[in-house]
């Protein structure tokens, strides 16, 4: 199972593609690539989840710890996700009201 | 039970990618269940299925998880065993409000819930020797009245934010 | 063997596609076994699953078909097993010729051989309690000096027709 | 599992075009619809198989028993395929020497 990870900058935010799976297996390297971005200063984040054809409550956690890492330095990370399946793990959760999420990648950068 | 299939994975998180495929290439073979409730059985079983492997690793077993399948005409059972040291369903803690900056804090324990709202049924069965968690998704309303109400509950309601 | 996975599915035709999924989902997550020897062992194990699940329908067994896959580092082992009344492997009928115009009369038959030419080793193991069928799919060369010519004997030879 | 068969004509010759996985579970609706075929007085039949993603000894028992039964009423079964693993099969069984195996649909009719 596959979980890719792109990286792009636009306008000094670092924005994370995630394509794949995030589960209990993939979580591991999202998380490593979170903390690897901070680590490099990088502190204000868009993490595109278009590409995502599943997610559970692993992958939740990896993007609760991703925010928290991101606000103790002033930072911050933001969501892009249209997807049905995807929104509904978040809303159910109550994560709608902790992170601001977008339709589009320009959206999440601008805001 | 010879309408049952059973799937038996090492405890690894490498396999739940497999269970997950086997439940929803089942689901979809019924026409009865539509494709955002066999989304949903996907979420849920991928909870179950996590936290049995966790539950092995801290219960440093290298027994097999177990998945079973069972069809019936109006519903799929679908439970996730393992034999880890179990837990207390009815004392799991509570999250602070969204609202709350200490929110932050719980990466974790969103599983149950989640598992809770997105699946029609859910009985959970835990001692010592180890947890089953079975999970219920109706296929076809079960009295001819609830058709229509019954089947919108079912996934209007999961599509509501929990409390 | 914490490193096998195991599916039981009812005897039952609509399960062979189920079988094939597990056994071709979990080869592929393996790098090192090509695309075109995935679908190879597909052939294989529905054409065994076939065989297994007509044993139990003329044994009359409402049993469940065992698939057990073992994964090792060179090689995955894929076995099927059922409980109907065995054969002899060694004493299956031989088919004509294929100039022979009595060939087109031999509609069945042709699972055995397929599965033989398709995979790496077959041990059929059976009785007058059941069948396994043990099927070997090498994914690394066993021997390094091996490197090279091992693998190519897996896949040119199954592609040359059957004498 | 699906398995979808469309019957078309062309130039006089029955085309069916089979899409999806041929095994035991299918391959019965594949031999009632050859069946039908030949009932309707249809003898020249091809069999489009390029729609096929999976085929195992009982499609081919299906096939060869079509074949059989267009032959008693001198007719003709023959195939389209380019797919190599579907082709593999055939080869193995030595049935690309029982069946007329086409690129196209239209070089199988005019053969
Ligand atoms: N199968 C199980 N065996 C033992 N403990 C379990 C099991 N399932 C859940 N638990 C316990 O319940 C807690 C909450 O589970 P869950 O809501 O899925 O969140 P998480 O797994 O992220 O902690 C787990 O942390 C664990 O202590
Ligand atoms: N698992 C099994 N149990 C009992 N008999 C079997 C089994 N597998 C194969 N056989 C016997 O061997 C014969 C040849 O099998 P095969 O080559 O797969 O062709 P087919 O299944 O089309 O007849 C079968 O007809 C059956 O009599």
């Amino acid at each position: 199972m596959d979980l890719d990870l792109d990286v792009t900058e636009q306008n000094g935010v670092a924005v994370l593609a995630v394509k794949g799976e995030v589960d209990v297996y993939t979580a591991p390297r999202l998380r490593e690539k979170l903390v690897e971005l901070v680590t490099q200063g990088k502190h204000r984040i868009v993490v595109n989840l278009e590409g995502v054809e599943f997610l559970d409550s692993t992958g939740l956690g990896v993007l609760v710890g991703g925010l928290k890492r991101v606000r103790s330095h002033n930072g911050d990370l933001s969501l892009v996700c249209t997807q049905h399946r995807i929104l509904k793990v978040f809303e159910i959760t109550g994560l709608t009201k902790v992170f601001s999420i977008h339709d589009t990648v320009d959206a999440a950068v601008a805001a | 039970m010879d309408q049952s299939i059973e799937l038996e994975i090492p405890a690894r998180p490498e396999y739940v990618a497999l269970a997950r495929l086997v439940v929803s290439s089942l689901a979809s073979t019924r026409r009865d269940l539509a494709d955002d409730r066999i989304d949903d059985l996907k979420v849920a079983v991928s909870e179950a299925c996590t936290n049995a492997i966790e539950a092995h690793r801290s219960a440093d077993s290298d027994d097999s998880v177990v998945v079973r399948c069972a069809e019936f005409d109006d519903r799929l059972e679908i439970s996730i065993e393992d034999r880890g040291h179990g837990f207390d369903p009815e004392s799991l803690p509570e999250h602070p409000p969204v609202t709350d900056p200490d929110r932050l804090n719980f990466e974790r324990g969103l599983g149950i819930p989640l598992i809770r709202t997105l699946v029609d049924e859910v009985v959970i069965d835990s001692s010592g020797d180890g947890t089953s968690v079975r999970i219920t998704m109706q296929c076809t309303p079960v009295d001819p009245l609830d058709i229509g109400g019954f089947q919108d509950t079912g996934s209007d309601g999961s599509e509501e934010p929990a409390p």
